[in-house]
């Protein structure tokens, strides 16, 4: 299908997210939109798909104009959608999802699972990705979720695919997986628009990337354009991709996990004797696939999960299940996976999300009572310094970008007394600009003399940031390499197969 | 009628009711009350009436000052609960006339106050006799609102011309609901163990209760809970005509016409027709303060006969009964009587 | 005339407070359907206008009196009567009447301010208290018992009689967040049972020695004594019945600016409240705080029920709090009319409490049931719960984001 | 809070409620044999009969009165509840631990029974009237069932529906003054549905076009309709009675199956509404768990941006949902009206609020809250009733046992009740 984009401008109140937008996906094309976050993709894949509607501009269908006034529409135009936050119901199962809003009726107007499943089976079959029609949606790991996803879109046989950033949490195999799912798919001449934010995949996969800056088109490129090229035109201004570190100077260990057992709320042992040092001045990064015990190791050490068995010890204390308060006054600094879950208040000030962890100690309380003041100034100099961008530290938090909060999170954690420092996927969904500046963040602390853990699916900065890599595969630890390891290796050891010449 | 019509005639003399949170239509005492005074102002025309329904009990004496400050001529209060506060009142305002329904307030007598009480465990032993004479079953039963005396003087009168009846024609109806124990009935300490609903307001409680006593066996229920009582008209509806009920307070044929049919009597309390006087005198002038006890022998408590079943010599017992009950040859302590 | 111009930006600003008093505009409007479309008298009037093509003049005449007495003897019933007032300013006389209004206002208002802080206070955390009336009703139990039962010099007795209150309704707090916290329990039916069984257990102490009146078989309880009263600011031979429950009550009022905006633990609350997971991240202990806040919750429900009996009538009968005399529903529209807010409740109850004076006043004069009044009340916190709506009606700008802040969270799931 | 019931369920280590559980249930069992069983006097006998109160459309088959031994029968149902607490305790039921807990409940409900009712005793009610019991409770039950069909209706798609106790109102004072004038239940029902219909709409567009919080705008048109019928009843119904005067409805005894004892009388001879509930209940699951609509309804519960992405309707859905669940607690008004008579302020005296907490601990399905409301229903019928066979139990706190038994039960559920995901978070697309 050939799709076009004629002046596509979408506004949320003050805020233009996006400003007279064209563009062609011609048929059979893979076609790259790169951009900051914020800037404005999400929202033109969310008009095209029928979600929101564009204030001004018009949408071509194979040359005519076509009004999309829900997903309804676009679906039945042959667009279909992966989002970047899935759109899967958690408790129904593969089956009832893909079938959602389309569903195979008997009388009565009863569902036909049997049909369901079949539809289901074919489109893995065509396009080999295969799944259980029956498992319910939540119990599957992130991946399957997606490819799910894909099915869905496949199902409603779309002639369109959009991809929103789908590999933000993938493996580097799944990844591959995908990109080569998407070559056949377009090879039998779907079209496919693929949001990213990794300027490597982009350039391997896509016929023609596209550059949004807050809102706008900045120019279209072939995939033979640099990486620096490419964040350039993103951010609008030059950015080092590569993490400048000096050599680490280890030092006593900090942080100590012996023989770590840890059960997920269905029970079952996760996290299955592991063991893990972390030295004072050196970043121990934690590769591995999402769902394979990473999460809760770290809801285990931060005190979060409760330990079956083994121990943690802090700076020479045994904290093993010991209350996250007792944790965090260890000095235990902790970057959560989910920032906006277990990170930040969005409906809180600035000020407050600094002392979140916080709130009890001098100069921010005495005898129960707060000291606002304190807590004000605290703000000011951390957003001073930490270069959080924000109208003002009352400001509540959810009016602040995504990258933004993120920051919020890093300086607050980052200005407290700290022994080690646990961050878990530190800069998930950032852009280049983001990344950079909080992977500098990261070994600052690291050349501070601290401890630094660092859990991370995304491959490249595991491989920047680690001193040393541990490779995690169900629950275990199955290799800790050095970082010159090739990138092949690793991969293989995040799944499960240890290659020659590893511990 | 409401208010704003009554009050539209004009009127000098301003006869005024404040009602418990139960309000003008409970079904119950407070209705009786705003009757009388609806009466007294249909009978002379120079009566106006007005009421003012309490939000809670703190609401009484601002409602009392509210009518004394309107210059009420009489004000009629409703119920023990609003004893205290129509005590203070009665002794704050000597030349204020008051009149209380159903207590006689535990103050210094005062100047303007009279007391209206009923013995309605005298109407209740006819209600008794004549439930025991007319069942089928054998059984009758009865159950109260809350476990205090304006209620279980009924349910003890009840029991009373029961076990009367037990005695005299040798039989052995019985009651359910309410079992009496020793206590000096004189000092008003109607004591027993029974069932009672917990409030005043639920029907639902009032049919759930009744239908377990048809399923205990009892044909008559007599229902001592103000509107609850509505709920056991419910349920004898629910079974058809062969179980009845035996109204209370006012006559249920009149107050609750629809639901006549059910009624096999009432044992009335006349709240209604001594407010009503209490109301006229004090428009002549003629009121008295002081205390007026409702008994079958001034009228105050009435049996009423609802139900056209009810056998001519059954009716001429009833009279002896009375008679015999004014005359204080036959007790209506329950307590007097053996077990049937 | 640029004030003036700057009047009108602060309505078309749509702050809350304009929306509060809009969302009391449209209130009383409501209100006045409601008596047009019911009273007889209008009826009939419009019935003639209809009937003899006549111009409406009179229909309209007869609505205005009726709907006008009505509104005019809420206000002289809960604020001022101004000719009364007038009289009083010069002949010096009469000053009780003038002022009974707003005493009864106030005496009002004290209990509901109280009880509302305390369900405003749960909701900050996230969480769902429909026990305050079961909560007040055992504050009230436990303070009359001290009071009744305990012999002490009145310096010690009146607070301990508060004390107790506060204890009573602490007991019927912690029964739902213990629940909740260790067993899961969903406060709502806790809460909500809670209140029933509260009821029967008053009826119960009512009923049998040592709480019931002595010599009295009747549901009602021994009488506070003096020194363990509330007693009227301008004393008892003033007949205002406005106590010092006032001045409990803006204890209250302080102290729950400070637990909210101040204190540590009140800002963990509004953290659990807000968001759970990051509050448990943060070290915040779940179940501990979700259990004082019941606590505490529950404990000025408990005040606001023995301020309620030592402010006016001194003692509990079988109606305390019960049917249409209850708080707990009161409380939370309240609480949510003032956006769980110290002060924003401070104004709701006051407003509450003058509807409600005002309404019973109405009834006197007019014959139209105070009910009304609750009417009107609830269409406030409706048009307040719905600030767009009001904005669609008056054309305002753009709301504030304060004024769309939403109160609770469903289940809280 | 559900989630914070859940993060504070987290750290605790599962098998500590069970053993609870297990060990409660042993306890119950243990009183009920030594407690109330051994030494109840001098060898009493306790009788259950089946006969029903109301035989006017001819008596169901006979069933021989049943006479037990009081001691051996308490005994042994104890026994039988310590079985049950054994089982939990030696298998470790997580899951199935309240099921046994539910069980618990009735076998010790039968053995009070068995106990208050014994001969010699002090209970003036020398037998237990099984069947009475069961025709008896259906009543509340009902009632409850349809407000939790109600509750569950809009709950589904992700409304907080607290407004049960105004539409059950609302459904009763217009259902009986249309009765009242018309003597017609049909007509009744129809007025109810419209306005419980209205007052779903009231809070659908609050709520959905608004987006203003579900659980105020429920509270307060309760508050409201509350306020308005008590205001309705004093200025319009007591100057106009015979609009408040209506019967009550007639039962529709369904000729062969009214014969089989026990389960004829309760289930069998009811009045239409009762059947038109049961209906409700079957169309309810059915719809909603088997169905397309279903399907959709659920998704939009639980995901509603997964919802819209397919191009369901998140607005629609919940409209429709909101203003049927009103329609249904309308009616489930008017049945309360045409088994009740007539109307008060008070009369429906919380039960809108008791059906919203059986759909919770039904855990938001019509099988869950049918067995909820039954609980209740049951369990009020007797509080009320047990008051006549004289157990030594003041008669306030036995009021209180109806309330305590849901707290306990609720409490038992610890964490396990999960609202759909989106219940009571206003939906906008932008
Ligand atoms: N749901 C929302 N409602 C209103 N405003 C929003 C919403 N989401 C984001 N914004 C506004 O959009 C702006 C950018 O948000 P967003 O998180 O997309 O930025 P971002 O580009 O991801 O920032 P960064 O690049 O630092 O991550 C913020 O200022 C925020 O106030
Ligand atoms: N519903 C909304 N209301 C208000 N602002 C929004 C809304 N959704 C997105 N925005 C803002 O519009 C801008 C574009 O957001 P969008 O999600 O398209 O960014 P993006 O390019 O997808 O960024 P990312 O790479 O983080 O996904 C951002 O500033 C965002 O905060
Ligand atoms: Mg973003
Ligand atoms: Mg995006």
């Amino acid at each position: 299908m050939r799709l076009e984009l004629r002046g596509i401008t979408k506004k949320f109140g003050s805020l233009t997210a996006n400003d007279h937008i064209d563009l062609i996906v011609e048929p059979g094309q893979i076609h790259c939109l790169l951009g900051e976050n914020g800037a404005g993709k999400s929202t033109l894949m969310n008009v095209l798909f029928g979600l929101l509607q564009a204030d001004e501009g018009e949408i071509l269908i194979d040359g005519e104009p076509v009004r999309l006034a829900n997903s309804g529409d676009a679906v039945r135009r042959g667009i279909g959608m992966v989002h970047q936050h899935f759109m899967l119901v958690p408790v129904f199962s593969v089956a009832e999802n893909v079938v959602l809003g389309f569903e195979p009726t008997r009388s009565l107007d009863r569902l036909d699972y049997a049909r369901a499943r079949e539809n289901i089976r074919s489109v893995s079959r065509e396009f080999g990705l295969e799944v259980d029609p029956d498992a319910t949606v939540e119990s599957l790991p992130i991946g399957l979720q997606q490819r799910v996803e894909i099915i869905k879109a496949l199902s409603h046989d779309a002639q369109l695919l959009i991809l929103d950033e789908p590999t933000a949490v993938l493996t580097p195999q799944e990844a591959d997986a995908l990109m080569a799912i998407m070559r056949s798919l377009a090879a039998s001449g779907k079209s496919i628009l693929f949001i990213s934010h990794k300027l490597k995949e982009v350039r391997q996969v896509s016929d023609v990337i596209t550059v949004i800056r807050s809102g706008r088109v900045i120019g279209s490129v072939p995939p033979t354009a640099s990486e620096n090229e490419l964040a350039a035109m993103m951010v609008g201004r030059e950015v080092s991709l590569v993490v400048q570190k000096s050599a680490a100077t280890p030092r006593e260990p900090v942080l100590e996990v012996r023989d770590l057992v840890v059960r997920d709320d269905r029970g079952l042992a996760v996290v299955d004797g592991v063991s893990l040092e972390v030295h004072a001045g050196e970043i121990v990064a934690l590769a591995g696939v999402q769902g394979n015990g990473q999460t809760e190791l770290v809801e285990a050490i931060t005190g979060l999960r409760h330990v079956e068995s083994g121990s943690v010890v802090l700076a020479g204390r045994d904290i093993t299940n010991h209350s996250p308060r007792e944790i965090l006054d260890a000095g235990l600094g902790h970057i959560p996976e989910d920032r906006q879950r277990d990170g930040v208040v969005l409906s809180m000030s600035v000020a407050d999300n600094m002392v979140l962890n916080t709130p009890r100690r001098a100069p921010f309380a005495r005898h129960g009572t707060r000291n606002l003041r304190a807590v004000r100034d605290h703000a000011e100099t951390l957003v001073e310094s930490f270069d959080v961008r924000t109208s003002s530290v009352e400001a509540p938090l959810s009016s602040l970008s995504g990258g933004n909060q993120q920051k919020v999170i890093v300086a607050r954690e980052l200005s407290r007394p700290l022994e080690v420092l646990v961050a878990s996927q530190p800069t998930r969904g950032l852009d280049v600009g983001s990344i950079e500046y909080v992977h500098r963040e990261i070994v600052r602390v690291r050349d501070d003399g601290h401890a630094v853990l660092i859990v991370s699916s995304e491959l490249d900065e595991v491989m920047a940031l680690g001193d040393r890599v541990a490779v995690m595969f169900q629950g275990r630890i199955t290799g800790i390499v050095d970082p010159s390891t090739s990138r092949e290796d690793v991969g293989l050891l995040m799944a499960g197969s240890a290659p020659a010449g590893t511990r | 009628a409401t208010t704003v019509s009554v009050a539209s005639a004009a009127g000098k003399f301003k006869a005024c009711v404040v009602t418990d949170t139960g309000g003008i239509n409970d079904h119950s005492f407070n209705a009786s009350a705003w009757a009388g005074l609806q009466n007294a102002a249909k009978q002379d025309k120079n009566i106006t009436a007005s009421y003012l329904s309490s939000t809670s009990s703190a609401s009484y004496t601002p409602n009392i000052n509210k009518f004394i400050s309107q210059g009420c001529g009489i004000i009629v209060t409703v119920g023990f609960l609003m004893d205290g506060a129509t005590a203070t009142a009665a002794n704050a305002h000597p030349n204020q006339k008051f009149a209380i329904v159903d207590d006689v307030p535990n103050a210094p007598k005062s100047h303007g106050l009279l007391a209206l009480t009923y013995d309605t465990n005298q109407d209740a032993f006819l209600g008794g006799y004549v439930a025991a004479a007319m069942s089928k079953t054998g059984v009758v039963a009865t159950y109260g609102g809350a476990d205090i005396p304006p209620v279980t003087i009924y349910m003890d009168g009840f029991v009373a011309g029961v076990r009367y009846y037990d005695q005299h024609m040798h039989k052995h109806v019985k009651v359910l609901g309410w079992t009496p124990s020793a206590g000096n009935r004189a000092k008003g300490q109607f004591n027993g163990k029974g069932t009672f609903v917990g409030n005043f307001t639920d029907q639902t409680a009032g049919k759930t209760i009744t239908s377990g006593f048809f399923a205990d066996g009892a044909d008559i229920v007599f229902p001592v809970a103000g509107g609850v009582g509505l709920g056991s008209v419910a349920a004898a509806q629910q079974t058809g005509k062969k179980h009845s009920i035996m109204w209370v307070d006012s006559d249920g044929c009149f107050a609750e016409k629809a639901d006549c049919a059910y009624f096999i009597g009432s044992v009335t309390k006349g709240v209604t027709t001594s407010v009503q006087n209490a109301v006229l005198a004090a428009a002549k002038g003629t009121f008295k303060p002081g205390s007026y006890v409702g008994t079958l022998a001034n009228g105050g408590v009435q049996f009423y006969f609802d139900s056209p079943t009810v056998p001519a010599s059954l009716k001429a017992t009833v009279q002896t009964l009375t008679k015999g009950i004014e005359s204080g040859t036959i007790s209506v302590d329950p307590t007097k009587y053996p077990v049937g | 005339m640029p004030s003036a111009r700057r009047l009108w930006d602060r309505y078309r600003s749509a702050s809350p407070i304009t929306i509060a008093l809009l969302a009391l505009v449209l209130g009383l409007v409501v209100g006045a359907v409601i008596i047009i479309a019911t009273t007889p008298a209008i009826l009939n009037a419009w019935r003639g206008t209809f009937h003899s093509w006549g111009a409406p003049g009179h229909a309209l005449k007869v609505t205005f009196d009726n709907v006008g007495a009505a509104y005019r003897s809420i206000f002289t019933g809960s604020i001022v009567d101004p000719p009364q007032f007038w009289h009083s300013v010069t002949t010096g006389r009469g000053w009780t009447a003038s002022l009974t209004p707003l005493s009864e206002t106030l005496t009002y208002a004290v209990p509901l301010v109280i009880a509302s802080i305390a369900v405003g206070i749960t909701f900050q955390t996230g969480l769902f208290n429909i026990g305050a009336n079961g909560q007040a009703i055992l504050g009230g139990i436990a303070g009359v018992a001290v009071a009744t039962l305990v012999h002490l010099p009145m310096a010690l007795h009146l607070p301990l009689t508060l004390l107790a209150g506060i204890a009573g309704g602490v007991v019927g707090g912690a029964i739902p967040g213990l629940l909740k916290a260790y067993t899961g329990a969903h406060e709502v039916i806790v809460t909500l049972m809670f209140n029933y069984v509260a009821s029967y257990f008053m009826l119960f102490t009512l009923l049998s020695t040592p709480l019931q009146l002595p010599n009295q078989t009747n549901a009602i309880s021994r009488t506070m004594p003096g020194g363990t009263q509330l007693a009227p600011l301008f004393g008892t031979s003033s007949g205002l019945r406005v106590n010092y429950g006032i001045v409990v009550a803006l204890a209250v009022t302080l102290f729950a600016i400070w637990l909210l905006d101040r204190s540590s633990i009140g800002f963990e609350f509004r953290m659990t409240g807000a968001n759970p997971h990051a509050a448990r991240a943060s070290g915040i202990n779940a179940r501990r705080t979700l259990v004082i806040s019941f606590l505490i919750s529950g404990g000025l429900a408990g005040l606001a029920g023995v301020a309620w009996v030592a402010g006016t009538t001194h003692y509990i009968d079988q109606n305390f709090l019960q049917g249409s005399a209850g708080i707990g529903f009161t409380a939370i529209t309240v609480a949510l009319l003032g956006r769980n807010r110290p002060i924003g409740i401070v104004w709701g109850s006051l407003l509450f409490a003058a509807l409600e004076v005002g309404g019973s006043n109405m009834q006197a004069n007019t014959g139209i049931p105070y009910d009304l009044a609750t009417v009107i009340q609830s269409a406030i916190v409706i048009f307040v719960a719905t600030p767009v709506l009001v904005k669609e009606i008056f054309r305002l700008r753009a709301l504030r984001a304060e004024s769309v802040k939403v109160a609770t969270a469903g289940w809280g799931s | 809070m559900t989630t914070l019931a859940a993060s504070a369920a987290k750290v605790r280590q599962p098998l500590g409620r069970t053993k609870a559980i297990g060990w409660f249930i042993v306890v119950v069992g243990l009183f009920t044999m030594f407690g109330m069983g051994v030494g109840t006097g001098t060898a009493p006998h306790s009788t259950l009969t089946f006969t029903p109160i109301d035989v006017s459309h001819g008596a169901p088959w006979h069933l021989a009165n049943l006479t037990l031994p009081t001691e051996w029968t308490l005994v042994l149902l104890g026994a039988v509840i310590v079985a049950l607490g054994a089982e939990v305790l030696v298998r470790r039921l997580a899951k199935g631990a309240m099921v046994r807990v539910g069980l618990m409940a009735i076998v010790f409900l039968v053995a009070v029974l068995v106990w208050a009712s014994r001969q010699p005793g002090p209970s003036q009610v020398p037998f237990i009237n099984v069947t009475a019991i069961l025709v008896g409770s259906a009543a509340i039950t009902m009632i409850l069932i349809y407000g939790s069909l109600s509750g569950i209706l809009c709950e589904r798609a992700g409304v907080v529906n607290i407004a049960i106790e105004g539409q059950f109102l609302g459904g009763y004072l217009v259902g009986e003054m249309i009765d009242s004038a018309t003597n017609n239940w049909l007509l009744a029902t129809v007025g109810g549905l419209v306005i419980g219909a209205l007052l779903g709409w009231l809070l659908a567009f609050l709520a959905i076009r608004y987006l203003s919080d579900q659980i105020i705008v429920g509270v307060v048109i309760v508050t409201m309709f509350t306020g308005l019928a008590s205001y309705f009843n004093s200025w319009v119904l007591t100057p106009y009675p015979n609009l408040n005067n209506g019967n009550i409805a007639s039962n529709l005894a369904i000729p062969g199956l009214m014969k089989i004892p026990i389960i004829g009388p309760t289930f069998f001879d009811e009045t239409g509404f009762f059947y038109l509930m049961l209906v409700l209940v079957g169309l309810v699951s059915f719809a909603l768990f088997r169905t397309r609509w279903g399907l959709r309804v659920r998704a939009v519960g639980e995901h509603p941006q997964a919802a819209a992405a397919v191009g369901i309707s998140v607005e629609r859905t919940r409209y429709v949902n909101v203003i049927l669940g009103g329609a249904v607690a309308g009616v489930g008004g008017v049945a309360f009206a045409a088994i009740q008579g007539q109307f008060t302020p008070s009369i429906t005296s919380g039960f809108g609020y008791i059906a919203l907490a059986a759909m919770i601990f039904g855990r938001w399905r019509p099988s869950g809250a049918v067995a909820a409301c039954t609980l209740f229903g049951v369990s009020a019928y007797l509080a009320y009733n047990l008051q006549s066979y004289q157990v030594p139990i003041s008669t306030e706190i036995l009021l209180m046992f109806p309330y305590l038994i849901t707290i306990a039960v609720s409490a038992g559920l610890v964490g396990r009740v999960r609202p759909p995901a989106a219940d009571g978070i206003p939906y906008s697309r932008e």
